[in-house]
């Protein structure tokens, strides 16, 4: 028989961009799983859904999923906010929910059936800071992040602690909010503080146009980025003024292991465009679910099913495009049993001729 | 670092001004809030974009085409949907969510065919030139788009102030039957005027495009919401209050953000706003008439 | 049975936001039957939302005192700001309220207490429909009295003329005040259950988007009476997901139902005087 | 004597119900013809629709020989039919000044323009004096001043006016009534609703009574106001 | 027999910017009388009722009712107080029905609480009946009852005028002001309508109107009072203003028409 797996992603509104990525990435390796004959004999069948990137909307699509379409389990929601809408439905309904872009602290309280290989900035950003510290021997640096966005915001608290803890000043914390395309004030006031480097927790697509205007204005300093920074869009806009630029990541399109490489080749033949790190965690995610599967025996009745893949889940592990993977048990803040984290080693990429490049010390 | 953010309030300023002038124009002759009009200046981004990437079209071809293509749009709306509306009496708020629905067509239209993510213009197509004045860093972009909208604020408040079309204008606005009486042809005005604004927002799209170099099909969301903040600002309907609104919003913003916190940016400008209006009720350069019977 | 429990529980979710939404809807159609343009709701429900979830999670106060709470913090909100701003009138009167909500979608966002824009989760499953129910029928029923009540006509001859209702004895500004002030209670409350069944909330759900969202419901239903908001809140609210099968072609032929919907309804779905005029018609061509 | 406009069995209805229930009648060119009746007859519906601004549910116009039916409004008044509607239909926004010159809209001869608005000065010294107001501010019978002026400005063939006396004081009044004379001793039609009858009637050629949308008497202005049933009916006995 | 007095206006000045529309005006209405006030268009009237009812405030002078003093009174005080007018723009309530716009004029006196509107109680129930009895009533009397649940805007213009007169009654005024109360009616109505003013007065509220028809206006007033250029330049009988060689020339014109 068939697998029903549910994807519930942001397909239309503001969030599309990524949530049609992660679709892709979906699609892609369902593909080569299928023409793999499928799982133990069985292809997997996805039924998409677009969620709009809204609470009420991912409820309703996670119910519908759930109870009415009866999918084994899960992938989505694309944006953190609609994953703690969503999350306790499907853990109510003893269904794995699996999400590939949710990164805020405590998506993984909300229970059992809740995973992620979404890399959470907290393990990311020690060691980007650290090297790039090292690198460039900074003294002090500036921060600008979106202060109205979960990810971003969520983002700029782990890079204010590891600032902390570091103890590297900092000249001035700097925001904007989702949708502003001028950030030349606040850049402006950056200049005047004088950094060795700016920290920034942005998503690509600004990330870029804050690197062109920064150079607009004569900032020379480097940059250093989180998680959002991790697109090649981000070359593609900004072209060499991101230069220089500290970037930690677990997945880049230059990482040439094999396993990285074949999944390039095979989204670029497919979409004819260039993959990004929510297409690359989503391809990696259904096949860590897919190796989950190969080792229960599916029943046919859909609640010892989802059951069985809930209790088989955290042991799965692969080495995808991401790197190797496997899951971590999440420290939830009440103490109940909570869901399933990545444990995954990030990379440090350093920018060079409008490229990642992997950073090693000298 | 003073005169970098004091040029910086007047690109954004301009910004505004130059998406609000078309806005404006509608809200004061068809006495409609034009909702569709961020979708508008998305399609104006886009199509310039298309005509530069597919078609190899020269920047000041591609800014023409843009504005036939998003005027075409506006005129569309207002023969398709406002026009009928306008035949059936409809109550005030109605026209207003009829551009709901054609704003939401348009930009998932636009994703339909052009994506989710971010699209730019080809670098070589990006008009050069940068200078530094003392520690003032400039664009040509940023002036060229600062000159257009106080070149186009002079142009329409000269035309509706001083001549008799902006009169009959003026008429409409108020009165569609007395216009009629007076041969004004109504619906003619009606639909020249949508097809102005939406192509005065095409271009404002274009430009923006250009500078901001970030298009996508949700880019005219958070300029509307600024856009409609400036109207009311300036007066309704008033074409220097768009002006003057952009400009005071823009520098309430970019002041704010490089005084006080970048935070407070958005709630100071609107905080503002707010004071404003509570002085002058019907914005800046709105009056109302005082006789009451 | 069963095939009722199966559609219960995809759907309840959808149901509740029907009955919530009805009830902003009936909030802003108690403004606009004011002539109050206000674009407050959308933070009025924020309000409703943010203080009764913070009062269930930090101090866990019983669900009927959260609900109250929930109404009263935006009256209180409304009462004072209500005096200055209601001055206005028209789209002056909208762009007031849209600013005043942005300031609150931004205090908000800057808080601590409320998380921020990561919000607030973890909010546990309180509401019930019945519920729902009961303070829909309550608001439903209340507004359908005040209407025909002198309060009722108040409010339109405020609407229709402020200078000729003053003339009649009224006291146009209390009853702006009350109209504004009772709206902020409804969608107060309507913000406090939709907290309570959705798990999270977050600035971003009570901004400029939503305040539109909110009057496009009670404008495409209908304002001549009570029936036209709720009607029109059901259609946006479940329009999406009628169209669901249409994946791609979803949100365009979404935005092309409410274009259609509006160009041959322009007085909104639920129009009784063009019903009567209909009836009118069928008896005219009978005699 | 030639006939300006011709109205065959013209029918005006709001909604479903006829406000205008098939009237013909005629304005001879160079005469003052009145319409009168009782509040509600149909007199301002028949004038709309003469102007385009309502839609005839049938019947026809014929203006200058043309068939103007189904001509959109502002084509009509470039044939010259112009009216002053009831209520004035004044721009509150514009001052007098802007209002008078918006009056020209169909017309482009400078030199033209400025004599005509000359000759409105003269006739209503008050609008003059008023000229840089917003003419919103007016009182009530400046307004209706503004309104008849406002009128003359596009140079009529034929003037369609609606109770031009409301409003206006009694010196006023007979001011206007003698302007009247005077212009279309000058050549203008004039078509007048009037609840002024005993003035109109002596004013005018023909008269038409009108009563719940038909015409119930035709006659010369002097037999109609002779007649025992318009005395009693619309002189107040 | 000597009528206390309803209304006193004493040296009310009135200017909007540098224009001086009123200036030093004086005069009294007597209760149980109907008192005119004419003039040339532009010369003031309207601005008068304005000041009486609260729309505009005198630059200087003093208005008092019955005594007591209007000047500073927002309009629904001043209401309340027993001062109704109509307006010469007509301003009914157009997408209300007849029967509506009346009952909002009973607004004052319908005094129920909220809590029973709520619970419909019988004294809400039966003071509505009895407003919607006295509304029907007051149609009546203008002839418009058989148009109750019409809408307002429907109307053609002369019923329109005639609906405002009603809704002003349902206010129950001691003193009742008409801008112009038959411009656009014609001669037979404007009969009919005398009778009514004549009615209210000798139930013994004031009348006090502004109009330019003579016939009516002479034949109806007891006393009146002609303003011009902002100034009153005669008050008396209506015989003694209409021989004032300063009102003919200003107001009436030469021939006398009627
Ligand atoms: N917009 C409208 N909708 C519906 N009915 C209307 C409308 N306007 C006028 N009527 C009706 O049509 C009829 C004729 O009205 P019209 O205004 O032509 O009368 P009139 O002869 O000009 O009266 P008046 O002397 O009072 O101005 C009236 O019964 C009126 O109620
Ligand atoms: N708000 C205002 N601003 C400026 N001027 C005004 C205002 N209100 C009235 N006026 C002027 O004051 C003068 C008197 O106006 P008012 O309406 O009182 O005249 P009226 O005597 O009622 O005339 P009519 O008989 O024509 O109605 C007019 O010349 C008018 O232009
Ligand atoms: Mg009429
Ligand atoms: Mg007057």
């Amino acid at each position: 028989a068939d697998i029903k797996i549910g994807i519930a992603e942001a397909l239309t509104g503001g969030a599309a961009q990524y949530g049609v990525a992660i679709s892709n990435g979906f699609q892609l390796a369902a593909e080569e799983i299928n023409a793999k004959g499928g799982i133990n004999g069985n292809k997997i069948t996805l039924v998409i859904e677009d969620e709009q990137g809204k609470k009420e909307e991912s409820i309703n699509v996670f119910k519908k999923l759930i109870f009415q379409d009866k999918v084994l389990m899960i992938f989505g929601p694309t944006l953190s906010n609609s994953m703690f809408a969503a999350g306790p439905v499907a853990n109510a309904a003893k269904t794995v929910v699996f999400g590939t872009s949710v990164t805020a602290n405590g998506i993984t309280d909300v229970g059992p059936y809740v995973f992620r290989n979404s890399v959470m900035e907290s393990d990311v950003l020690p060691v980007t800071v650290a090297t790039a510290t090292k690198h460039y021997q900074l003294k002090k640096v500036a921060v600008i992040y979106g202060n109205d966005d979960a990810f971003t915001k969520s983002g700029y608290d782990v890079f204010k602690k590891v600032l902390e803890e570091q103890k590297l000043p900092v000249t001035t914390t700097e925001t904007y909010v989702k949708g502003d395309v001028d950030f030349k004030a606040q850049l402006t006031k950056i200049k005047g503080s004088n950094p060795d480097a700016v920290v920034c927790s942005c998503l690509a697509e600004e990330a870029a146009n804050i690197m062109l205007q920064a150079r607009g204005l004569g900032i020379k300093a480097p940059f250093i980025g989180g998680n959002g920074f991790n697109s090649p869009k981000l070359f593609e806009i900004s072209k060499l003024a991101g230069e220089g630029t500290f970037v930690g990541s677990p997945w880049s399109n230059t990482n040439p292991a094999p396993a990285n490489q074949a999944f390039v080749a095979a989204y670029q033949k497919k979409y004819k465009a260039e993959p990004n790190q929510f297409a690359a965690q989503a391809y990696d995610a259904l096949n860590v679910a897919a190796a989950a599967l190969k080792d229960i025996k599916l029943s046919g009745d859909i609640v010892a099913d989802r059951e069985a893949l809930k209790n088989a889940l955290p042991k799965a592990t692969i080495s995808g495009a991401t790197g190797p993977f496997k899951f971590r048990p999440a420290k939830t803040r009440s103490g109940q049993p909570g869901g399933w984290d990545a444990d995954q080693k990030p990379f440090i990429y350093l920018v060079k001729g409008g490229k990642f490049t992997l950073y090693s010390s000298k | 670092m003073l005169e970098q953010q004091l040029l910086n309030a007047l690109t954004l300023g301009s910004v505004y001004a130059l998406f609000a002038l078309g806005f404006t124009l509608v809200f004061g002759v068809l006495a409609v809030i034009n909702l569709s009009h961020g979708a508008v200046f998305m399609v104006g981004s886009y199509a310039a974009l298309a005509l530069v990437t597919h078609f190899d079209a020269p920047l000041w071809l591609a800014i023409l085409g843009a504005m036939l293509i998003s005027g075409t749009i506006g005129l569309l709306v207002d023969v398709l949907i406002l026009k009928p509306l306008r035949a059936r009496n409809a109550p005030h708020l109605i026209p207003m969510i009829a551009t709901i629905g054609v704003g939401i067509m348009l930009t998932s239209a636009a994703q339909g065919m052009f994506g989710a993510e971010v699209l730019r213009f080809p670098e070589e197509t990006l008009p050069a030139g940068e200078f530094i004045v003392g520690n003032v860093h400039v664009r040509a972009l940023e002036l060229a788009i600062v000159a257009i909208a106080f070149i186009l604020m002079a142009v329409l408040f000269t035309l509706i102030k001083r001549t008799q079309l902006g009169r009959a204008l003026r008429a409409i606005a108020e009165s569609p039957k007395a216009a009629w009486l007076l041969g004004i042809n109504v619906e003619g005005l009606f639909h020249v005027t949508s097809f102005v604004a939406a192509a005065l927002g095409g271009v404002a799209g274009v430009l923006i495009g250009l500078d901001f170099n970030a298009i996508t099909p949700q880019m005219g969301q958070p300029i509307l919401h600024k856009g409609i903040a400036v109207i009311i600002l300036g007066g309704m309907g008033d074409i220097r209050g768009a002006l003057i609104g952009g400009l005071f919003l823009g520098f309430a913003e970019v002041i704010s953000k490089a005084y006080l916190s970048s935070q407070m940016g958005d709630a100071v400008a609107f905080g503002l706003l707010f004071l404003i209006l509570l002085v002058r009720p019907s914005g800046l350069f709105g009056r109302k008439l005082e006789r009451k019977a | 049975m069963e095939w009722f429990n199966d559609f219960w529980s995809t759907y309840s979710t959808l149901v509740f936001s029907v009955g919530v939404h009805a009830l902003l809807a009936l909030s802003i159609w108690l403004t606009l039957s004011c002539g109050l343009l206000s674009l407050a709701n959308a933070a009025f429900m924020g309000i409703g939302a943010y203080v009764s979830a913070l009062l269930t999670l930090q101090l866990g106060w019983s669900f009927p005192a959260v609900l109250l709470a929930g109404g009263l913090a935006p009256a209180l909100v409304a009462l004072i700001i209500g005096a200055p701003v209601l001055r206005l009138s028209g789209v002056y009167l909208a762009m007031a309220t849209l600013a005043f909500g942005e300031v609150v979608r931004i205090t908000v966002l800057n808080l601590e207490i409320t998380g921020g824009p990561e919000g607030l989760n973890g909010i546990p499953l309180l509401t019930e429909g019945w519920h729902i129910a009961l303070i829909l029928a309550l608001t439903l029923y209340g507004l359908a009295r005040l209407r025909r009540s002198k309060v009722g006509r108040a409010f339109e001859a405020i609407k229709e003329d402020e200078v000729a209702a003053r003339l009649m004895g009224i006291d146009v500004d209390r009853y702006k005040l009350l109209a504004f002030v009772l709206g902020a209670v409804i969608a107060g409350v309507a913000g406090a259950l939709n907290a309570h069944f959705t798990f999270f909330i977050s600035p971003r759900e009570y901004g400029f988007e939503n305040a539109v969202d909110i009057i496009t419901m009670a404008v495409l239903g209908g304002t001549a009476n009570l029936i036209g908001p709720v009607l029109g809140a059901s259609i946006i609210t479940l329009l999406p997901e009628l169209l669901r099968s249409l994946h791609d072609f979803r949100s365009f032929v979404n935005g092309a139902v409410l274009v259609l919907v509006v160009l041959f309804l322009p007085k909104g779905i639920w129009d009784p005087r063009r019903f009567r005029g209909w009836l009118q018609r069928v008896k005219g061509g009978r005699a | 004597m030639s006939v300006l406009l011709r109205v065959r069995d013209l029918a005006v209805a709001y909604g479903h119900i006829e406000a205008v229930k098939g009237l013909t009648f005629h304005l001879n060119t160079g005469e003052i013809t009145a319409l009168v009746g009782a509040n509600g007859a149909g007199k301002s519906t028949t004038l709309l629709a003469l102007s385009g601004l309502l839609k005839p549910a049938r019947g026809k116009i014929e203006f200058d020989g043309e068939d103007i039916t189904a001509l959109p409004a502002h084509q009509i008044v470039k044939r010259g039919v112009v009216q002053v509607a009831e209520g004035r239909a004044i721009l509150t926004t514009l001052t007098v000044a802007e209002n008078l010159v918006l009056g020209a809209y169909t017309r482009t001869d400078k030199a033209e323009i400025a004599a005509s608005l000359d000759e409105v000065y003269a006739l209503f010294p008050r609008l003059k004096d008023r000229a840089d107001q917003f003419a919103g501010n007016l009182s009530g019978g400046e307004q209706q001043m503004l309104a008849i002026g406002r009128a003359l400005m596009a140079k009529p063939k034929l003037l369609l006016l609606d109770e031009p006396s409301m409003g206006l004081a009694p010196i006023m009044v007979q001011e206007i009534f003698r302007t009247l004379v005077e212009i279309n001793r000058r050549g203008l039609t004039i078509l007048l609703v009037e609840q002024n009858v005993r003035q109109a009637l002596k004013i005018a050629r023909h008269g038409y009574v009108i009563e719940t949308g038909e015409i119930v008497l035709a006659d010369s202005g002097e037999n109609l106001l002779a007649n025992p049933k318009v005395e009693e009916a619309y002189l107040g006995g | 027999m000597s009528d206390p007095t309803l209304l006193s206006i004493r040296n009310v000045g009135k200017h909007f910017g540098g224009l001086h529309v009123l200036q030093d005006v004086s005069f009294e209405v007597p209760a149980g009388s109907i008192y005119g006030l004419i003039g040339p268009n532009g010369a003031g009237k309207t601005t008068v009722f304005n000041l009486v009812t609260g729309l505009l405030e005198p630059s200087n002078g003093t208005i008092e009712f019955m005594g007591n003093s209007l000047v500073g009174l927002p309009p629904q005080r001043i209401t309340h107080r027993g001062i109704a007018r109509t307006f010469q723009n007509i301003r009914i309530f157009k997408e209300m029905s007849l029967l509506e716009n009346v009952m909002v004029g009973m607004h004052d006196h319908l005094n129920y609480s909220p809590a029973a509107i709520f619970f419909n109680t019988g004294a809400c129930r039966s003071a509505e009946k009895r407003a919607r009895e006295r509304a029907f009533e007051l149609l009546s009397w203008v002839g418009l009852e058989h148009k109750s649940d019409m809408l307002a805007d429907n109307l053609s213009y002369g019923d329109q005028r005639k609906l405002e007169f009603a809704r002003a009654l349902a206010t129950e005024p001691k003193l009742l002001l008409l801008d112009e109360p038959v411009a656009g009616m014609n001669p037979s109505e404007k009969t009919i309508l005398m009778e009514e003013i004549r009615n209210i007065r000798d139930r013994g509220y004031g009348v006090f109107m502004i109009e330019h028809d003579m016939r009516f206006v002479m034949g109806l007033c007891d006393r009146i009072a002609v303003l011009n250029f902002g100034r009153i330049i005669a008050e008396g009988t209506p015989d003694e203003v209409r021989n004032n060689p300063d009102v003919i020339e200003a107001y009436l014109g030469k021939e006398d028409e009627a």
